[in-house]
């Protein structure tokens, strides 16, 4: 394993960095930055890239403890995950990557939230992000729901794959879901009666942010800092050239999927993303906040999961904002 | 204890190989049932405590962090807190209502359609090789057709589970139909059986072992179908084995995985110890239980 | 090959083969093992087959029999006759014990329960094994398996029956008994039988008729009746007179093929 | 034609019930080689037409949507495209290199496991019934082990088919091997077959058509195990079968999911082909072909 | 039981039986097979063991192949030796060829290839069978099987021969011209052979000595040596004598039994 050989704190040497991300449209700065080249070019000669990409959080964490990933774009959940169960140790988030993208969609003729009384709702996971905000936003609408799916409105967690057969087959009234499968719902027929980020502080909350493991940000500063600098660097391409990146994104899903993903469907979705360097550090607590106050999860401290410094160090060399540090 | 020939004759000796002194040693008759039964539990005993001693020593060795392959005492203990919550029994009742129900229907489909392609030519030829092909199909696979036939009932589970299980219990008659020995068969025809008759007094009975070991194929295909397709229905208020399973591992909780993991490997073990029995009984009718040595 | 299809016949127990021939496989490997083979069994008839070992005798049963079908030739049974063979191996189903082999024909048959039961006490008797009712064939030794396997025919309870060296495991005086039996049960149904054997004391002991088939390809060479009144003896100078006939045939047989 | 006993004789026609008609009718000799590839073809066509046209009927029904239920014409349209593609032939590389490296690989650990438990006392009292409870256990349970043992490499992939395989080939190992007639297993030792000579003479061939009947249900679970194991990691921009499969899943694209459902088919039928030959052979050299019908 | 344990013997051939006892199963299921037999077999000598079905022929011969446990007594064998078994069946190995399974020892022994296919070929001409080299067993007749099962056993080359009914399923002529084999090969290479029969005839042809065996439990009862000089032939009246002898103390025995 690379990443554990050079324990020296040393950044000579040649070094190899490994990333994983998701070949999806929430993971876009991490594709687009792969398939364009923009990490090999920031990361220079001496760093050699070592991409993988994976379908779903667990195994890129699985990666990350095993000391077989040293980075990856990963959603909210794993990364809260990884970081309480290795008691605060394992990783840290160096920077985000995309926000939004997030919506309840729902069969149409449903047009407020107590027409939901009864039905069938689908979230991707138990106590994931999108479960706990349609739980806290049904409980703020004065609607009970339970862990086990009873309740004044029925939650049943499920793939998203499978909730597109399910909402298809009209199996489900509807699902709180992240792109694409916002879009593809829609398209099945689906009406968006709340899109998540008008229910948040400047309509930001995070959807993607970037993972380190603590060992690598210990053992390779030098290198981290010159990833969020590629991580910068390909928000910015995403953000000024979303033609070419959504092209990219299409190209890249179809080497590893045989079939490029239809452009129409990724313009369809991506006016709902924002893709910011922000990992929105609140978002995230306020988040574990509304899971706390749903009943799904006991508090957890996330003291010290954001190590934003060498975010900082790049926006300001840049000139560009910084953001805060919580 | 009694001598015997091969002791008695040095030439026996000086070419028996280390295998062959274990066959022999296992035909000795054993002295009582209170031996008889140390004799088979003690390599297990052995077995479980070789393999808590690696993990334990791997985990002391520093290998990994703690987070990532937890030891024994934090799964054993997280085991425990497992067992006397509520969701272990819930789960237990559900997936294993679930796991007889499903493995049931997939063993009267299998049985009807092994029997069928097994001795009906024109079947044989048009669906014999689909079988295998259908067994290496994964569940996943068929999730969407059970959703549009099942919706999210748990019809669409047991439809994963049949056709994950059936095909495997439909190889196993057939193959044990395929050898039964042509003169039994003809023995039985000859005495009057035709028909369901040939099946009911000689076929089946000499296809029994093979149908045997099918189901017990039949019975892990089912299994894990079953663990796949928990998650395709999470039904309102029903906790179930691969729920949880899958859960655990959202979680990135390695101990509870690993305690999932343990009941699942107890349950095997039940099953297995079930259809050993199953076996034993057969081959000892069938006089073929005392080369093997147990 | 030429062949014929014809109506059964309607005497019950009757056997008639005409021009019966077996070929087993096919082109280079084929092998003749019966070559036009006629021969007609009367109702009621006790006819002994003997043969040079492979001349095709057990292959002759499996046709009458109707377990394998003939390449050409016709075979007429009685109508609904469905003969009993006792094939040249005990063919037990080992997974039954002794009484639940013998139980199976009776079973087919539809028998109630206590009939059967009793039958199957009084068949093992009559093969001197019913201590062993309730083991398995595994647990039984060569001749003891071939005793249930007579047992189990015999509860067939067909007016036709074919044997295949049925007492070939047997010591002699288990043999004779069973002469005996074979004889007493024979004559009291009125069977028909057919009996392969390689000992041709045994043929005269028991046949009213005995037939000489010639080695590969099977033929009819030689038949001869056998006058002898009966009850026999094995040792009686009667039959050992017409065995010495026979086997001096059989010699001449296999020392033209052995040239 | 040759006539024959049973037509010659009524009793034998009017006793014959439906499916005591179809194995005589499978024992006569087919005239010639044309006739006989005929007859093992069609009933395979008739069976596919017949799947296809039941399909297409449903779709025209109306009963789910297009895009939840494609139509044939759909679907073979993007198999068309979906093989032209380097995509599928690519992906078919991938997987069949992995598929057979893996099978390999499970197919050694199984037969050694299942020599020594079949034929060694304490092994079979220590890890018998393990073998069973190991089959049981999901392949993504496996999953965080695999990594951690073998990172993100191949290797994971090849220790999730092996795993999963292994112990099926193992049980089909045993089950053959505790049904070796006793009486052979007595002569080889007569003729001077000791140790590892007694496994080569007589206890391989003689359980020979269950291990056959092991590899092939382990090649069903060893696919599966790859379907499902290839997810686990996609190594550096590699297509895979596997994965294809389930991103079509997670793109909802319903057509491509048939496709590769087809395609799958198509290689398991393939596989089974060879399995099935393998088989035939055994049953002809050991003389119970002809019982089958086929 | 008692039970002593035993050094091996120097001479080759020889086959010392003491007080052997054989119980099958366990508590009330069990069967005394063989009770307290004792039997010496002079190396190069031919004995005959002549008993009623079920009497403990095949056990014994199982106990002294080593294939089975004795439950008392011991069993002496030459240093080195180990005899070869004819089986009451053929145990022939269905996978294999007639060539194959006659060729199975040869290749245990690690005999080179050529001399392998020499020696299958003239133990093949030996029975007869020669034609038949590339067929399966389950093409062949029932005695043509335990001709090819004969021949394996001969390929052996041991020093002692244990034969369990090798002849039962074979015509008169082909036993005839098998038992002068036999002899011949026995003569020729000293042989010690322990041989089961049913006919007693075939016994006195043979045997330097005959002994019977009571049924269960076996003992021997009676044992004579047959001194009419080789070759002899199966219907001389010397042979006929001492068949005629054996045959009324095997009666004797069974009626004795029977009471
Ligand atoms: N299934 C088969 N396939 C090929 N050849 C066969 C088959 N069955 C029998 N034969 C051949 O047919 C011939 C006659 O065999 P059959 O068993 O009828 O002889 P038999 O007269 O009963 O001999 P035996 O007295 O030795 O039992 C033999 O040459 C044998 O090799
Ligand atoms: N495996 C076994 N289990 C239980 N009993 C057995 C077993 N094998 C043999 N016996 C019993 O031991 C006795 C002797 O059997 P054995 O086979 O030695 O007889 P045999 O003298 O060879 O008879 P035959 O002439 O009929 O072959 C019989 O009563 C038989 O039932
Ligand atoms: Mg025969
Ligand atoms: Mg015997």
């Amino acid at each position: 394993a690379c990443g554990d050989d050079s324990d020296a704190a040393g950044d000579s040497g040649p070094v190899t960095l490994r990333l994983g991300y998701f070949p999806n449209i929430t993971h876009a700065p991490a594709v687009v930055g792969v398939e364009k080249g923009i990490f090999k070019e920031k990361l220079g000669g001496d760093v050699t890239l070592e991409t993988k990409t994976f379908n779903a959080g667990p195994a890129a964490i699985e990666a990350v403890f095993s000391g077989a990933l040293d980075a990856t774009y990963i959603g909210p959940n794993p990364t809260v995950n990884a970081f309480s169960k290795s008691k605060g140790e394992a990783v840290r988030v160096v920077s985000g990557a995309a926000s939004g993208g997030v919506a309840l969609v729902v069969k149409p003729g449903i047009t407020s939230a107590e027409q939901l009384r009864g039905k069938k709702i689908a979230t991707p996971q138990l106590g994931n992000t999108q479960d706990v905000a349609l739980r806290y936003w049904l409980k703020e609408k004065g609607l009970e729901t339970t862990k086990e799916g009873g309740g004044d409105v029925k939650v049943v967690p499920q793939e998203n794959a499978q909730t597109v057969e399910t909402f298809a087959s009209g199996a489900i009234d509807g699902a709180w879901v992240p792109e694409p499968f916002v879009s593809r719902l829609v398209n099945a027929g689906g009406t968006v009666l709340v899109d998540e980020r008008d229910l948040w502080p400047d309509k930001k909350f995070v959807i993607t942010n970037l993972l380190v493991s603590t060992k690598f940000l210990k053992a390779h500063p030098d290198v981290v800092k010159k990833l969020v600098e590629g991580q910068v660097a390909a928000n910015e391409f995403v953000n000024t050239k979303p033609d070419e990146a959504q092209q990219a994104i299409s190209d890249h899903i179809g080497k590893i999927t045989g079939k490029p993903l239809d452009t129409k469907l990724i313009k369809q979705a991506w006016p709902t993303l924002e893709f910011t360097n922000d990992p929105i550090a609140s978002s995230l607590k306020t988040g574990l906040d509304h899971a706390v106050a749903v009943g799904l999860t006991q508090p957890v401290d996330l003291d010290g999961l954001y190590d934003l410094k060498y975010l900082n160090e790049v926006l300001k060399a840049q000139g560009k904002p910084e953001v805060t540090q919580p | 204890m009694a001598s015997d020939t091969l002791a008695g004759s040095a030439r026996t000796d000086a070419e028996i190989s280390g295998l062959d002194a274990l066959e022999i040693a296992g035909r000795e008759k054993p002295p009582s049932r209170a031996i008889r039964l140390w004799a088979a539990t003690w390599p297990k005993f052995a077995a479980l405590a070789l393999a808590v001693a690696i993990w334990q020593a791997v985990v002391w060795s520093g290998w990994k962090e703690p987070w990532a392959l937890p030891g024994p005492a934090v799964v054993f203990e997280d085991l425990g807190r497992y067992a006397l919550s509520a969701s272990l029994w819930e789960g237990l009742a559900t997936t294993g209502r679930r796991a007889l129900v499903g493995f049931a229907a997939a063993v009267a489909v299998g049985l009807l359609l092994g029997l069928g392609v097994a001795r009906v030519k024109v079947l044989r030829a048009a669906l014999g090789s689909m079988i295998t092909a259908l067994q290496t199909m994964p569940s996943i696979a068929w999730f969407p057709l059970a959703i549009l036939l099942f919706q999210l009932s748990e019809q669409a589970i047991f439809f994963v589970v049949v056709l994950g299980a059936a095909p495997s219990v439909a190889n196993g008659v057939i193959h044990g139909v395929d050898y039964v020995p042509p003169l039994l068969v003809r023995a039985g025809r000859n005495l009057g059986a035709r028909g369901l008759n040939l099946y009911r007094y000689v076929i089946a009975p000499a296809a029994l072992p093979a149908i045997v070991a099918g189901l017990k194929q039949g019975w892990a295909f089912a299994w894990r179908s079953l663990m796949a397709g928990e998650l395709l229905v999470v039904i309102a208020e029903r906790t179930s084995i691969g729920a949880q399973l899958t859960y655990a591992r959202d979680f990135s909780d390695a101990p509870r995985l690993m305690a999932i993991m343990i009941v699942i490997l107890v349950l095997g073990l039940l099953v297995d110890t079930a259809f050993g029995a199953a076996d034993k009984a057969i081959r000892r009718r069938w006089g073929v239980l005392d080369q093997a040595g147990n | 090959m030429t062949s014929t299809t014809t109506t059964p016949r309607s005497a019950t127990g009757s056997v008639a083969l005409r021009g019966v021939t077996k070929v087993y496989g096919q082109g280079e490997q084929a092998v003749l093992a019966l070559d036009g083979l006629s021969l007609d069994v009367a109702p009621g008839e006790f006819v002994c087959l003997v043969g040079a070992s492979g001349c095709g005798k057990s292959t002759l049963l499996n046709l009458v029999a109707g377990l394998d079908r003939v390449s050409g030739g016709t075979i007429e049974l009685g109508e609904g006759v469905n003969p009993g063979l006792m094939f040249q191996e005990p063919a037990l189903f080992p997974w039954s014990t002794v009484e639940s082999n013998v139980e199976v024909p009776l079973k087919l048959r539809g028998l109630p329960r206590d009939q059967r039961k009793e039958r199957v006490a009084e068949l093992l008797r009559t093969v001197h094994l019913s201590e062993f009712g309730r083991k398995r064939p595994h647990q039984l030794s060569g001749g003891m398996r071939q005793r249930v396997a007579l047992a189990r025919t015999l509860a067939l309870d067909t007016p036709v029956l074919l044997m295949d060296e049925p007492f070939g495991a047997l010591d002699a005086m288990t043999r004779d008994i069973l002469h005996d039996e074979l004889e007493r049960i024979w004559s009291e149904r009125k069977l028909t039988v057919l009996f392969v054997t390689h000992n041709v004391r045994e043929a005269a002991r028991l046949a009213d008729r005995i037939v000489l088939l010639s080695s590969r390809p099977g033929r009819i060479i030689y038949s001869t009746r056998v006058d002898v009144p009966r009850p026999r003896r094995i040792d009686s100078p009667e039959v050992s007179a017409i065995a010495a006939e026979v086997t001096d045939r059989l010699r001449k047989e296999v020392g033209r093929h052995g040239q």
